[in-house]
């Protein structure tokens, strides 16, 4: 953490780890409230699956938890260094394809 | 014999026109190519004298005695046409002697090499 | 009541602003949309005007409900993104923002096809600027690939509208529909527009190549355009809940790897627009009403997060979420007006999301499309994940950069609280917005199921990224590209052109020695044509065009006697 | 004095030229060829108005009956051109003074006017003539003249493109002449009216074809109409930057109404287009032209020869709407002949306005000329837009009819390729626009600054009627569509 370098700056509200814990406590109290909100709340429902004890609160969970492994596997496949596009695009002949040394960084690439 | 004398002449026509496209076609040297193109031309002239001709007319000058002239329209305006094909040719000359004058060659491949060597 | 286009006012604007220099160009240009909401508000449904040029009966002017909607919205985003450029902008983004802001104007009052067209081109040509004032090379050619889309967009929309009109005989732009093919052209116009799936890439690449004020004037238009002309020609075509599905779902796998905090947005942007599209799909009064307040409020609330992310930008000089963090201690109104963005994108009760994006849900549940009903869940749990929390985290909180930068500008936090204040405003008070739906409205947002069936997916979503992010499962933020389809025309097809012209080139050479080599065949000349430096690599020789005029002359002979 | 107002607008300029020649080395002679064409732009637009109120003049030569004599016939088609290169023919003589100063020497420039003069007479008579002949004297005087105005320029290389376009030109005019002898021997007359009532009973023969296709391949080399057109970007490119203005917005213009008022007023529609079906021809050529040029256009490095391709491009919509033969297929091509020549004229002022500061017209001389002479690359831009065929613009209005016309007769590929071409467009104007606008200029260069404003302005009306054609398009769109009409309906 940078601000262990800076002992003369001023320490903000989060830079103290039991602020922290304080929200993520806060985050799981409101979550199991919420779930068991489903006991005493009576939901009106329009589909068959919705009836299903604490639906929405296990569909957001694991929807996101698939979503971001799912990018992580996806993420091996399309990354590409940062420069990627840069290096890619010299000698396009909208851009400065020959005849013009001097252009060599002009752009107006074509698709 | 005057029939065959009509298509012997287009015949020429037909020769002179190919005649001065191929030299305009094939030669390199510019002035042979505009010689080609001169001959290309006159024969557009033949074409024009020829179909000016009628059978057994004579020249079409004012006079009681004849009665079979040949159409002088063609030929007039042919006149026109190597005036202005003169024009050309000296235009075209003149252009060439420059050409001369500034690449010291006349050969088209040889300005074509100046110029290649010159833009790369 | 008055009949004044306000595109005219814009327009003038612009030119005015463009005469003018220092803080008279901003005054006047923040006054240019107060000016024009001053006449534009008291414009009133019916009001048409008709021209005759070009042989057809045009009408540049019309106005209706749905049209005053997206009128008072683009008065609205112009007005904040213009306070936002007080500080940041210049008179390049100044004036064609005014201009394309006009363009959007002159877009949704259009009656015909023609002057939608016009206003097609108009909102490429004048936006371009917006990327090009970055003045990087990246941004330059980002531009010239954004102006070359979107100006396709308009060439096919040219030629469904023609097609269209030889089709009906109408150039009136109401109901259009899928049906002729004309219509299927338009919709692939506006499609492009609206950033379909496989169409999409112009907005992800562009908009976060723009400048600060360019994005946040980028984000406000374009797209929503695209959306008014989707919901007025294309309602109630079933193929639109399928792409709208689509749009919903698959940006939110990039937004959650890509490292560029706004082009993190412009995926979420996609995903917003997919609601929206499935609104438009569904057609029924429920639906069109959700999909254009939800046009509305995105446009509200996307401005507010481009606006923080365009301070940030500004103050820091990039937005790339791996090297940020710790910002809510330097810029801490910024922060909270990211949030509030943030909170309104992830539609939380109170905020304006909620009461726009429940419609579109309530109507694909009403209609029992179960499938995509399903995906549109799946995506509100993830624009949460990705725009709810992950822009505000790695921006502001997260570990620190050590970043100790100054508060944005007072008038980008005037912009961004005015924009928040809106956000939450809508959001309690749904009412106002509802009165000035197109449609009739009765619907209720505050139930309790409603409001607890969103908080517990919200809850869960954010207790699935802490659990990830405490356990490291989260991927962490790489300064990296991710391919999109736009690698298709940056890399495969530079390359494949590269290719065809490399053929191309052999097939020429080939071809003209054919032609030589038959003539010189002919007459044993010429050889020195053929030579080994031969004459056909450079350009043409006098005899090589005489041989086209003979070529030209047999074929015309051919012709006419086979005719 | 109406009633003289054809003849007189050929003896301006025709008189014009003698004297310039008389004035010598002085700047005279540029005030003396200013004034004919102003003078001559005068008596064409009194010459459209007059037709367009009450109808085709006809006006006999020195008193002689057609078919006797040589007779002038001026519709609305012809009237539209002769506006045309009038307009152009004033606008390019008001820039020309300091870039001719610039770019030929004192003792010739005198000789430049006098040639400028000729040309211009050469097109104008050959847009107001009635008589095949006529046509081949004038088609040579406007050739010969531009021979002689391209080889002026400044580089060695405009000798040698000067040369080929005069080889070139010869054969396209003996082509011409052929065809219209071949002609008179079927029909025994040269007037174009008389010819046209005269033909349709020998149609079938083989001289008329023979002469049609004569015709077709002359007028096409005439015209720069793709594959024929090699001749045209090293003459446009070398000549002196004011000559490639006029010559490009006018001639190649000149020779496709020689080509509209062959096909549509001597052979005739039917012959054409039904008995021989040229729209084929034309067409496919037109299309291939239109996508290759413009493709070619992109890979210029030269403006000059990029404008060039790309007018090669244009010729291939103007020929692509007249293939059609339907009555909006022909007021596109009409349309966009005037329209093209207004903004390529425009762009080729802007080019000689660079040239006559920078020295050069090579992409690289145009950067940071975005800075340094924002208000004529401002007028480039603007032209460029036109040339895209951008809305408000002239090139729209032109492309609407084509498109239009190429629907109504089911050519879907050619809806297609037009559209693509457009795409082409906006590449090879942007080339220009990138250098201008977001390349810095190389720091060791002289300043520069904006061009002068006798340039400046006939480029800026010119630019300004490109917009003001492209939003009130009742004037323009009128006189081409009264031609169309009046040339379907098989008059003269």
């Amino acid at each position: 953490m940078m601000s262990e370098n800076r002992p003369n700056e001023k320490q903000y509200w989060f830079d103290q780890p039991k602020n922290v814990k304080l929200i993520l406590r806060g985050l799981y109290v409101t979550c199991a409230g919420l779930f068991l909100a489903d006991f005493f709340y009576h939901r009106h429902v329009d589909e068959p699956m919705e009836k299903i004890f604490g639906f929405y609160g296990i569909y957001g969970f694991v929807s996101c938890v698939i979503l971001v492994l799912a990018a992580k596997e996806m993420r091996k496949l399309l990354i590409r260094k940062d420069d990627y596009y840069d290096s890619a695009e010299d000698g396009m002949p909208g851009g400065n394809a020959g005849g013009n040394p001097g252009g060599s960084k002009s752009g107006g690439d074509a698709p | 014999m005057s029939e065959q004398f009509g298509l012997f002449n287009y015949w020429v026509v037909i020769t002179l026109m190919m005649t001065g496209f191929y030299i305009v076609i094939a030669r390199q040297n510019l002035v042979k190519k505009l010689i080609g193109l001169n001959i290309f031309q006159t024969s557009v002239f033949l074409l024009f004298i020829t179909m000016g001709k009628v059978r057994g007319g004579t020249a079409p000058i004012l006079d009681k005695t004849i009665e079979i002239y040949s159409n002088p329209l063609p030929h007039v305006l042919i006149l026109t046409a190597i005036v202005v094909g003169l024009a050309t040719t000296a235009l075209g000359l003149a252009i060439v002697v420059r050409i001369d004058h500034v690449y010291e060659t006349i050969e088209e491949e040889e300005i074509h090499d100046i110029e290649r060597g010159i833009k790369r | 009541m008055s009949n004044l286009h306000p595109a005219l006012v814009f327009f003038a604007g612009a030119l005015l602003v463009a005469m003018l220099r220092g803080r008279a160009q901003a005054l006047v240009a923040l006054l240019v949309p107060i000016v024009s909401a001053w006449s534009a508000f008291q414009l009133t449904a019916g009001t048409e005007i008709t021209l005759s040029i070009f042989d057809y009966e045009l009408m540049p002017f019309r106005v209706d409900r749905l049209s005053l909607l997206f009128n008072y919205l683009f008065h609205i985003a112009a007005f904040l993104a213009l306070l936002f450029a007080w500080e940041a902008g210049d008179r390049l983004q100044r004036v064609s923002g005014l201009l394309y802001a006009g363009s959007a104007l002159l877009a949704v009052f259009a009656g015909d096809l023609i002057t939608l067209f016009v206003a097609w081109e108009l909102l490429a040509v004048t936006s371009v600027f917006l990327i090009w004032a970055r003045g990087t090379e990246r941004a330059n050619r980002s531009g010239m690939r954004y102006l070359i889309v979107q100006i396709l967009s308009g060439v096919i929309l040219l030629a469904g509208a023609i097609l269209h009109l030889r089709e009906t005989g109408s150039l009136a732009f109401n109901e259009i529909g899928i049906a002729t093919l004309g219509g299927k052209l338009i919709l692939l116009a506006l499609g492009i527009k609206a950033a379909f799936p496989f169409l999409h890439s112009w907005l992800v690449d562009a908009y976060p190549e723009a400048t600060p004020v360019g994005t946040v004037f980028l984000s406000s238009f374009t797209t929503k355009v695209a959306v008014y002309a989707l919901a007025r020609g294309f309602a109630g075509e079933p193929i639109l809940v399928i792409v709208g599905g689509a749009m919903a779902a698959f940006p939110i796998f990039f937004a959650v790897i890509e490292n560029d905090l706004r082009r993190v947005l412009g995926y979420s942007m996609i995903n917003q627009i997919g609601f929206m599209v499935v609104g438009v799909g569904i057609g029924t009064d429920l639906a069109l009403n959700g999909a254009v307040a939800h046009a509305f409020n995105d446009v509200l609330f996307k401005g507010v997060l481009m606006m923080s992310m365009g301070a940030v930008l500004y103050r820091v000089g990039h937005v790339n979420g791996s090297d940020l963090g710790g910002l809510y201690k330097s810029m801490p109104f910024t922060t909270v007006f990211c949030c509030v963005g943030a909170a309104s994108i992830s539609a939380f009760p109170l905020f304006s999301g909620f009461v726009s994006k429940s419609m579109v849900v309530a109507a694909v549940l009403h209609e029992h499309h179960i499938v995509v009903w399903m995906i549109l869940l799946f995506a509100s749990a993830g624009v949460f994940h990705h725009a709810g929390i992950k822009i505000p985290f790695f921006a502001f909180f997260s570990h620190d950069s050590g970043l100790r930068v100054k508060e944005a500008p007072k008038s980008m936090l005037f912009a961004m609280g005015i924009g928040a204040v809106l956000c939450i405003g809508i959001g309690c008070f749904p009412q106002f917005l509802y009165a000035r739906l197109p449609w009739p409205v009765d619907y209720v947002p505050y139930t309790g199921t409603h409001v607890l069936t969103q908080m517990q997916i919200l809850f869960f979503s954010a207790l699935a990224f802490t659990w990830l992010k405490l356990t490291h499962l989260y991927p962490p933020e790489l300064r990296a590209v991710h391919l999109d389809i736009d690698w298709l025309y940056r890399r495969a097809l530079p390359a494949t052109a590269r290719g065809v012209a490399m053929v191309a080139e052999r097939v020429r050479l080939f071809g003209a020695g054919l032609a030589l080599s038959f003539v010189s065949g002919l007459q044993q000349a010429g050889r020195h044509h053929l030579g080994p430096d031969g004459i056909f690599g450079r350009t043409w020789a006098t005899g090589s065009i005489a041989v086209w005029v003979a070529i030209l002359l047999v074929i015309y002979l051919i012709f006419e006697y086979g005719a | 004095m109406i009633a003289e107002h054809p003849v007189i607008q050929i003896l301006i300029p025709l008189l014009g030229a003698p004297l310039c020649v008389l004035t010598g080395r002085g700047v005279l002679a540029y005030w003396l060829a200013l004034a004919c064409s102003l003078a001559s732009l005068f008596v064409a637009t009194r010459l459209l108005a007059t037709v367009m109120a009450t109808g085709p003049i006809v006006y006999e030569l020195g008193g002689w009956a057609a078919p006797w004599g040589i007779e002038y016939r001026i519709g609305p088609l012809n009237s539209f051109v002769l506006l045309l290169v009038a307009l152009l023919g004033a606008m390019v003589m008001l820039a020309a003074k300091k870039s001719v100063e610039s770019e030929i020497p004192g003792d010739r420039r005198h000789f430049f006017y006098a040639a400028m003069l000729l040309c211009q007479t050469g097109l104008l008579g050959i847009t107001i003539t009635g008589d095949a002949f006529n046509v081949f004297v004038f088609l040579e005087i406007a050739a010969l003249s531009s021979y002689v105005l391209i080889a002026m320029g400044h580089q060695r290389r405009a000798l040698y493109a000067s040369y080929q376009y005069l080889i070139m030109g010869t054969i396209g005019s003996t082509f011409i002449l052929i065809s219209i002898g071949l002609l008179y021997q079927m029909t025994g007359t040269l007037n174009m009216a008389d010819l046209a009532a005269r033909l349709p009973a020998v149609g079938d023969t083989r001289t008329v074809l023979v002469s049609f296709a004569f015709f077709m391949v002359g007028v096409s080399l005439k015209m720069a109409l793709f594959p024929l057109h090699m001749w045209l970007p090293n003459a446009y490119t070398y000549a002196p930057s004011i000559v490639s203005a006029f010559l490009a917005s006018t001639a190649t213009k000149v020779a496709v109404y020689v080509m509209i008022r062959f096909l549509f007023s001597i052979y005739g529609p039917a012959f054409a287009f039904d008995r021989i079906g040229v729209s084929q021809i034309l067409g496919s050529l037109a299309l291939v032209g239109i996508v290759i040029m413009s493709a070619a256009a992109i890979f210029q490095n030269n403006v000059k020869r990029l404008l060039a391709y790309s007018s090669v491009a244009q010729i291939g919509y103007i020929v692509l709407g007249i293939s059609f033969a339907s009555e909006n297929g022909l007021t596109g091509g009409i349309v966009h002949l005037f329209n093209h020549g207004l903004m390529k004229g425009a762009l080729f002022l802007v080019v000689a306005a660079v040239v006559y500061r920078v020295g050069s017209s090579d992409l690289n001389a145009f950067r940071g000329l975005g800075r340094a002479m924002p208000v004529t690359m401002f007028l480039f831009v603007l032209g460029g837009l036109g040339m895209i065929g951008v809305p408000l613009t002239v090139g729209f209005i032109s492309k609407w009819y084509l498109i239009l016309a190429a629907i109504e007769t089911g050519h879907w590929l050619a809806v297609a390729l037009v559209l693509l071409s457009s795409l082409l467009a906006v590449i090879y104007v942007w080339r220009v626009v990138e250098f201008a606008y977001f390349q810095p200029r190389d720091r060791d260069s002289d300043p520069v600054g904006e061009a002068p404003l006798s340039m400046l302005v006939p480029t800026a009306i010119l630019v300004l009627a490109t917009i003001v054609f492209g939003i009130n398009t009742e004037w323009t769109v009128g006189v081409a569509r009264a031609a169309a009409v009046f040339l379907l309906g098989g008059h003269a």
